[in-house]
Parts: C-alpha cells; structure tokens; sequence
C-alpha cells in the first residue's frame, strides 16, 4: 500500500468514500464517520506530504493511460503545503461548525464538507486543465450548498450571489481551456506549458482563463459579491469560504500562470494584475476600517488580503512565489481563526456590531487571544506566518526593483494594523453590566486558538514550509 | 436523396423560426406552450431526416427519446404553469390571464 | 429515379407540406383550440407522412420499425397532451372562438 | 444545403438566446428556452455529436422543462427590472459584439484541421474494454473526471434536498385525474425499455448511464406530478441506498486495483467491459434519483408568489 | 466556410450573450437562464472543435468533455432554482404574514 498510486489516490479518496457513508448513516453515524474519515484523511495528507518532502516531486498517471488520454496527478511541495493546510485548517473549522450549527445541519454539513476537502485535494493535485474544471465545479456548488445549509434568507441570498459569480468564472476557464485544447490537443498542463506559443488564441485562452478564476477568488473589482456572501453565509461556512475555497482557484491560476501562461505573454499583463492587486489592497482595508459590523471588517480583510496575493504575477520570481504561497497558508489559518472567533462572540452575546466585543476579552480570552495572534498575522508583525510572507514579498520588490509594491505592503499593514486595533481595542474595555454573555463550550474557544497558533508557528519555523516549496518550484 | 432530406430538414426549421412569431404574440401562455410542443414534434421530423444519411442512425434514437419525453413537461405545465386544478377558476392564479373576447 | 424513390420523395414532401399547414395554422388561428388542432395535424400527418417516406428507403426492418416507434409515441403523447392542454385552457376560462373575426 | 442548413442554425442559436435574455415575459423566456433546447441538439446531431444530442433530448425536454414550467408558478410573471434593462439595453449589445469579436478572432486562429486526441483515442481503444469511443473516454481514459462528476450531482441533489427538505405531493384530484394516469400506465413500460436499451447500447453506440437515468427521471417527474409518489428524500434509508450504491460501487472498483499494487481506476484489461457496465448500470439509478431530487414538489406555494429577486 | 468554423463562432456568440445577459438582469431565473445559454456556447465550441477533420469519426474526447460539462450545467442550475424557489417562499411567507418572520441568523447586516 505504499506505492505512489495509492499515496496520491488517498487524499481524494479518503474524503469522498467519508462523505458518501455520511450520506448513507444519515443523523446517528454522521459525527462518527466523518470523525473517522477526517482522522483517515489527515494522516493519508501528511503521509504524501511527507514522501514529497523526502522523494521529491511525485507524478502518477490515473488508470495508467498516460498525458494525452489520459489524466494526471503531480505532487510538489507546493501541492504538499496545501494539502497539509487544507487538513489541519479544515477540520478544525469543521470542530467549531459543530456546535455552531445545529443538530440538523450537521447531517448536511459533514457531509458537505467532505465533498469540499475532497474536490480541494483533487485540486491540489491534478494536472489535467479539464479535471481542475470539474474539482473547480464540485467545490463551488459544494459551497453554495453550505452557504445556505441553514435555509434561512440571508443564507440563501448569499448563496445564489456566490453560485451566479462563481459560475460564469467556471465556464470562462472552461472556454479558456478548450482554445487550449482545439490549438495544441492536450488537457495536461505540463505538456500545454510545453506547446503554448505566443499569439492570439494563447492571449485570450489567458485572459479568459484569468477573468474567471479572479471572479472565484475574487480579485479586485470582480469583488462584489465577497462581502455580502461572506456577512449572509453561516459563520464557520465563511471561514472555509475565505480560508480554503477562494485559495482554490487562487491556487489554480498561481500554478497556469507561472508555468503556462507567464513566459509567453507581456510582462504588462503581470503588472496590471499586480496593479488590481495593489488597489485591492488598499481599498479592501480601507472599507474594512470603515465598517461597523464585525463580521463586514473580516470580509473586507479578506478582499485586501487576497490583493496582497496578486503581487506575485508582475514580480514573478520564485521568491515571491513562495511569499504568495505562504500568506496563503498562514491567511487561511489566521483567517479562519478570525471567523471562527466572530462566530464565537455572536455565539456568547448574539450583536454583530462592533462595538458588541466590549469587555468580552475577560470573559472569553481563548477567542480573543486567537483573535490577537490571528491579527498579528494580518498585519504581518513578527512572529506570523503574515510577517515571513510579507518579508518574502518586500525582498522580491526590492530585488526587482518594483519598490512601488513595497509602499502598498506597508500602506496595507498600516490599515490592517487599524481594523484589528479597532476590533481588540473595544475587547479590553470593561464589559457593560447589561450584557448577558452566554457561556460556549470549550471545545469551541480552542478551536480558533489551534488555528491561530498555526500562523504563529508559521513565523516561528518557516524554514520547513520553505523547503517544502522549493521541491518542484520549477518544472 | 440526401441532397432532397437536408432540404426538407432545412425547410422544417424555417417552419421553426416562423413558429417563433407566435411565441412572441402570445397572448397568453397556453398559446405559447403550443408553439413548444409544435417546435418537439418538428424537431424529431428533423432529427429523423438527418438520421437517415449513412453513420447517423444514432439520431433516430434520439429522435425516439425526444417523442417518448414530449409528455413530461406537458404535464408539469398543466400541473403549474396553468394553475393547480383546485383553483380551476383561475382568476388570480397563473402566469397570465386567459383573455374574454 | 426509381418509382420507391419517387413514392418516398413524395411521401417526404406531403409530410413537410402539413408540417407547414400546422405552422401556418398555429400562426393564424384565432383561439387555444384552433391552433391546437393544427398541431395535431403537424403531429400526425406531418410526421406521419414524413416517417412512411423514410421508413420505405430504410435498409432494414430495424430502421423501419424504429422509425414508426417514433412515430408511435409522438401520436400517443399528442392525443394526451393535446387533451391535456385544451381541457387547462378551458378550466382556466379561455372561451372558444364562435367564428367571429380575429380582432 | 448542407451548408445552408448548418449556417441557419449557427445564426438561429445566438438570435433565440437573444431573445430568451430579452424578452420581458418569463414565460416567453422560458418558452423560448425550450425551443433554444431544441435547436442546440439539432446543432449536435449535425456536429455528428450524437451522444451529447441524446443527454439534450433526456434532460432538456424531461427534466429542465419541468423545472421550469415549475419556477413559473413561483416566480413573478415580469421581472422587476424591466426599465432598469431597457436603459443598459445598448450598452449590451455592444459589449456581447466586442466580446463575441474578440473570442472569434481566438477561434479564427485556432489550427482548421487538427484530429484533437481522436487517433490516440482510436490507438487504446481496444485496451478499455470498450467500443464506443465516447464512453471509452467517459468510463476508462478520464475515468477520474466521471467518478469527480458523480460527486458534483450528489452535492447538488443533496443542496436542492436540504433547502427543500419535504416532500410535498400534489392534491388528491390530481392524482385521481384519468387521464394523466393513463398516460404514466402508457408511458412505463416504453420509459423502462428505451432506458434499458440505452444502457445496453452504450458499449458500442451512443447512449450510456447519465441518458438512461435521465429518461427513468422523465417518467418520475410524471409520477411526481401524478402523485404516485412524493420527492424522494434524504431521511429515508431506501433513498440513501438507491442513491449510494452507484456511487459506492464506482469507487470500490476505482479504489480494488490500489491494494494490489495497480493505479486507481486501472481496470485489468480482461473485466474492463464487464465492470464498466456493472458500473454503468448502477449509476443509471444513482443517476435517476439525483435527477429526481431535482424536483421540486408538486405544490404550488401556499401564499402565492412571492417575488424572487 | 467550414462547418466546424460556423458552430464554433456561433457557440461564441452564444457565450457573450449569456455572459452579459448574467450580468445585465437582476431576476434569478433570468440568470440562470443566462448561465445555461453561456455554459451551451462553451460546449458548443467544445464539440465544434471536435468536428475538424471532415472525413472519419469526430474526436471523442471533447464529447466526452462536453457530457461531464452537461451534467455539471444541470446540477448548478439545479440547486440555483431549489434557492430560488425558497428563497421565493419565505419572502412571500414574510410579506404575507408579518409577525411571522422567517428564522434570522442575526448575523447579517
């Protein structure tokens, strides 16, 4: 059972055959299954990530076919890194969802859940442009599900914004991928990387490609729907909304962009997107700060933050791809964390506005520490996983000589550093003496503080993730 | 032959586009499902004609799945689009109002 | 041309004349029920004719008789269907035309 | 007239979408949409796409027209946003002319007599086990992709079920109504061939497991709306079986060969037909009952129609 | 022309009049009625791109595609039309009965 076949085939596996037994035990077993099926999951996650960290890159050929037929699996440690993120922020997200949701939408949420985990591994690892497609397509209507799993109007709205956003993003990849495949009759993306030459059917292929996965993301100004969806969907949905699903497709157009499309095309391209990015940034914080709803700062953040991430394409080095990837991993830690928290504090006092955390840091100081550290990692002060992402980036600009990108890092840390104060700030006053605070379960309080201490060892031992990425960081 | 059946085929979905005038006049909309179901039937003669060029005799089964489900959504539009039976009155009910002359 | 290719080029052609004669009439009769007795007509006869033409040409009694299957079901579903929507149209209170002019 | 007629129905394709997004009567639009249904297998049987043409006609004319017959009786006859429209009208048409533009310019440089993947397709194929190369491609060479999409239809069954979780029948005069009645008693046993057919035909012809259960599904949507029997649900055990056992079955022969030192979905080269159409034939019914999840119900919203923005 | 060159200009045509139709309508069912018209575009040129070679059998590949594309254009419509049609319902159900409202989560604006 060791053979790269079955390494690679139980990340993708393990997840989906949890969710159809889910499916199938209905009410009684769900917890348990899916438990049993998590615990599986995680542990066939780092057995692969850790093969890749001592092998190398692995490749694997499904059903034994080969590229043109048939569909491939490649994992580096790129792929490794998201594997062992989506299973440790996930299921940790999922801990908390229990308690959040209640006991009907659980049988529908764990199941769910399982079917994202399993579409976003089979992402992480295909190497097929069409099979990306369809685990685009299973995570997205995965989340409409989840988004609106409690039926009531605010979920069900989000839910049709975000399908009716994210829909047309798929099917502009899908037309992107087949003028890939009507000019060189391949789906793998290695061999596309190979055959792309400069020209109109690659440039619209590109930008079609583009477009739509920024609309997934999404990238500045295809942001519209983000913080509507991200305020009406369930709590612990929005954590997985922001911390894993966006990185989706983010994580999609990272890998086309670098190895398809980026030689063959101007480098203005690059820097419009790193312009997108950058207003992104600075318009996302400043609409964060100006919020007086909790849960409107965090999606506003997570608007900004995305920003950040489109600086990699006009630097377009491996040192800014590994800055990228890196704030990938510790935003969705550090975020998931931040939602998780909110969705404590509404638990404990039922107010969505901001100033409702007054005087709550004393009565629950596992959220609020989680709240502190995961912001630390927002604003990128060490020691966070934001801090080395936002150093990698800040090495690149200045090495590239694009320092213009190095004001937008530090213009963006200083807003961040205001919407986080703004939220802590209220949390140290004394707490009003009307205030009921309902008690929650511990369990509930850990959740977001396991998730922020992953962003903090994040910054404080990124030598392992940074090895990790370098293995295959170039075809 | 072929030269003959390809006509015909084109000639039925002239008849087509011409239906859609009354898609668009109305006035109501029984009168709308009719030109459907005008469009199915035509359709399968289509589908039947190009079947009958040599490799393409998987249209007729095509032609056959079309006939066999024309029914469904007949009886999901007298189930709802027209209104449920109990209100047989139907003066508030349904998407349009049956004109009185 | 051979008189069987004569008789189903003729048998196409009629069908392909009733197809339109429905058209037509579903265009320009007055009421629901005219217009539905011109889609009957495009039902049997059109296809009808059309599927008798073919089935004469076809090259084995598969074919043929999987082309009046076809047909088969479509004269099934239309004596349904059209019932159906006609009896709707009635209930929810469309008159019948009584030989007055189309206003 | 070979060209006559795929010109004509080239141009009609984009000119009925046209007018589908114009209209201001849902009803027209929906009306109109059928028809758009219609033309698009044409434009498949004429692409020699006859199998993509069989998934049009099961699905098109069974289960989305139900579908939509269905919204009409929940939705708002005119949309809200008639005038709102009518002033971006222009503004429209000239940004689907520039988009249309620039994606044909892609397409007028794509390579005019590339084969795509067909002769390697055509090299394996006697290795899958299969005859027909569509579903050679489906089952076995992107295998993978297919086991990905069962997946997709079950998330989507499983959100339309638990957003509306009862399962309502229609009233009692509709169930007694003879004629509908006597039509499903036609329908039957014609649906239960033609499905059983499609399956068979799919090893060496068109046809396969999604086209067979979308017709099961057709005669279920009448059964629905005759109230013979409800939406199936989530809660009952039966449902679960029928639905899971298909998609149980696939993995289990997509998982067998990894535990003896084979690839996920490697078939040994001597079962390949015989399990693919032992898979076939179980997600047929998988199939239909994700189709029939789909449906909504038969009753009518009990405080009329609300506005659905 | 070509056959294949016709369709697959068509299906593009198809794709922008879905995509701007998506985003210039405001009724649900509108658009989703626009996202199938753009999802058929895209197919349409999948299969078009399939039909190059005139002589001889089309690539089955992009069918195959365009089969899995089919089945996930059914889904997404699917579920878009199941949340529509509720969210139609307890809309009409708090206009219709206003000291019901329907179940807040309390956390939205």
């Amino acid at each position: 059972m060791t053979s790269v076949a079955a390494l690679m085939a139980w990340p993708v596996i393990l997840p989906l055959l949890g969710a159809v037994l889910a499916l199938l035990v209905g009410r009684p077993g769900v917890r348990l299954v899916a438990g049993v099926a998590s615990v599986a999951t995680l542990m066939a996650s780092s057995r692969l990530a850790w093969e890749v960290a001592h092998q190398g890159v692995l490749r694997q050929s499904i059903g034994g076919w080969g590229a043109p037929l048939g569909i491939e699996w490649r994992a580096d440690g790129l792929a490794a890194l998201m594997l062992l993120t989506i299973a440790l922020v996930g299921p940790l997200i999922s801990v908390h969802a229990l308690d959040h949701l209640g006991d009907r939408e659980d049988r529908e949420f764990l199941p769910l859940w399982l079917f994202v985990w399993c579409a976003l591994n089979a992402l992480v690892l295909s190497d097929d442009a069409f099979n990306l497609y369809v685990t685009l397509e299973l995570t997205t209507l995965a989340a409409v599900a989840l988004i609106a799993v409690r039926r009531d109007l605010p979920g069900l709205d989000a839910g049709l914004r975000y399908l009716l956003f994210a829909l047309p993003g798929s099917l502009c990849y899908l037309l992107g991928i087949a003028l890939l495949y009507g000019a060189h009759a391949t789906l793998d993306v290695g061999t596309l990387a190979q055959r792309v030459q400069p020209g109109p059917v690659t440039w619209v292929a590109a930008g079609l490609v583009t477009v739509g996965l920024c609309l997934k993301t999404p990238l500045f100004p295809l942001h519209v729907w983000l913080p509507p969806t991200y305020t009406g969907a369930p709590t612990p949905v929005t954590a997985l909304l922001s911390a894993l699903i966006s990185k989706g497709s983010f994580y999609v157009l990272l890998r086309l962009w670098l190895e398809v499309f980026a030689p063959v095309l101007d480098a203005r391209v690059g820097q419009l997107l790193g312009v997108l990015g950058a207003v992104a940034v600075l318009w996302g914080s400043f609409l964060a700060l100006s919020q007086t709803q909790l849960k409107r700062v965090v999606a506003y953040s997570s608007v900004a933050q995305i920003g950040y991430l489109f600086l990699v394409f006009p630097m377009a080095t491996s040192g800014a791809r590994a800055g990228a990837i890196y704030l990938v991993v510790s935003h969705a830690a550090a975020k998931a964390s931040m939602f998780v928290a909110v969705g404590n504090i509404h638990q404990a006092v039922g107010i969505t506005a901001l100033g409702g955390v007054q005087g709550l840091a004393y009565r629950m100081p596992f959220t609020f520490l989680a709240m502190a550290l995961g912001g630390i990692s927002l604003i990128g002060i060490p020691p966070s996983g934001g801090f080395i992402a936002k150093w990698l980036l800040l090495n690149e600009s200045i090495g590239t000589r694009q320092w213009w990108w190095a004001l937008v890092l530090l213009a963006g840390s200083l807003l961040a550093a205001a919407y986080v104060f703004r939220i802590l700030r209220g949390s140290f006053l004394p707490l009003p003496a009307e205030v009921k605070v309902r008690s929650i379960p511990l369990r509930n309080e850990l959740a977001p503080l396991a998730l922020a201490l992953i962003a903090l060892v994040l910054g404080l031992v990124p030598w392992f993730p940074l090895e990790l990425l370098a293995i295959g960081a170039s075809r | 032959m072929h030269e003959l059946r390809t006509g015909l085929a084109f000639f039925l979905l002239l008849n087509i586009l011409a239906g859609l005038v009354r898609v668009a006049r109305g006035p109501t909309l029984t009168d709308r499902f009719i030109v459907a179901q005008l469009f199915g039937t035509t359709g399968v003669g289509v589908l039947v004609l190009l079947a009958a060029d040599a490799g393409r005799d998987a249209l007729r089964d095509v032609a056959l799945v079309f006939a066999l489900l024309a029914p469904v959504t007949v009886v999901a539009f007298v189930r709802f689009a027209v209104g449920s039976d109990a209100d047989a009155k139907g003066a508030s009910s349904g998407p349009d109002q049956e004109p009185r002359p | 041309m051979s008189p069987l290719e004569l008789l189903s080029a003729a048998f196409l052609f009629a069908g392909a004349a009733f197809c339109l004669a429905g058209t037509v009439g579903v265009l320009r009769f007055p009421d629901v029920y005219c217009r539905l007795h011109a889609l009957t007509k495009v039902d049997n006869l059109g296809l009808g004719l059309v599927v008798v033409g073919l089935a004469l040409r076809s090259s084995s009694w598969a074919t043929a008789l999987k082309l009046l299957l076809v047909w088969l079901f479509v004269l099934i579903s239309s004596a349904f269907t059209c019932q159906l929507i006609a009896r709707a149209a009635l209930r929810r209170g469309a008159v019948p035309w009584g030989g007055r002019r189309e206003p | 007239m070979d060209g006559l007629l795929d010109g004509c129905l080239a141009l009609c394709l984009p000119l009925l979408a046209y007018l589908v997004l114009r209209t201001e009567s849902l009803s027209q639009a929906v009306v109109l949409f059928v028809a758009f249904g219609l033309l698009s297998a044409l434009g498949w049987a004429r692409l020699e796409a006859p199998d993509i043409a069989l998934v049009e006609a099961a699905v098109g004319t069974g289960l989305t027209g139900a579908l939509l017959m269905h919204t009409l009786s929940w939705t708002e006859e005119t949309p809200p946003d008639v005038r709102a429209r009518a002033r971006r009208r222009p503004w429209a048409l000239l940004a689907m002319a520039a988009l249309t533009l620039l994606l044909g310019w892609a397409v007028l440089a794509l390579p005019a007599d590339s084969p795509g993947l067909g002769l390697e397709v055509d090299a394996r194929r006697e290795d899958s086990g299969v005859k027909h190369p569509v579903t050679a491609v489906l089952l076995n060479f992107r295998g993978y992709d297919t086991l990905l999409e069962i997946a997709v239809l079950l998330v989507a069954a499983l959100g339309a079920r638990a957003v509306n979780p009862r399962s309502e029948r229609a009233s009692s005069e509709a169930a007694k109504d003879p004629l509908t009645g006597e039509l499903f008693r036609m329908m039957t046993p014609a649906l239960l061939l033609v499905a059983g057919y499609l399956v068979w035909v799919g090893d060496h012809g068109p046809g396969g497991a999604f086209q067979a259960g979308a017709i099961l599904a057709g005669g279920g949507v009448v059964a629905i709306l005759t109230s013979r029997m409800g939406t199936p649900r989530m809660s009952s055990l039966r449902v679960r079986w029928a639905l899971l056992t298909g998609p149980l079955l696939f993995i289990g022969v997509a998982v067998a060969p990894l535990f003896s030192g084979g690839r996920l979905l490697e078939f040994p080269e001597k079962y390949a037909g015989t399990l693919i159409f032992i898979v076939e034939m179980a997600l047929t019914v998988t199939i239909a009952m994700v189709l029939l999840m789909f449906f909504p119900g038969t009753r009518p919203p009990r405080t009329g129609r609300g506005s659905a923005r | 022309m070509n056959p294949w060159l016709v369709y697959a200009l068509s299906g593009v045509a198809l794709f922008s009049v879905g995509l701007v139709g998506l985003f210039s309508h405001q009724h649900v069912v509108k658009r989703i009625l626009a996202s199938n018209i753009t999802g058929s575009g895209v197919l349409l040129v999948l299969v078009a791109l399939a039909r190059r070679v005139p002589s001889g059998p089309p690539d089955p590949v992009p069918h195959a595609l365009v089969l899995t594309g089919i089945v996930v254009s059914v889904s997404s419509t699917a579920l878009g039309v199941a949340l529509a049609r509720r969210m139609a319902r307890l809309q009409a159900e708090a206009t219709h009965s206003p000291e019901h409202e329907p179940r807040s989560d309390g956390e939205g604006p």
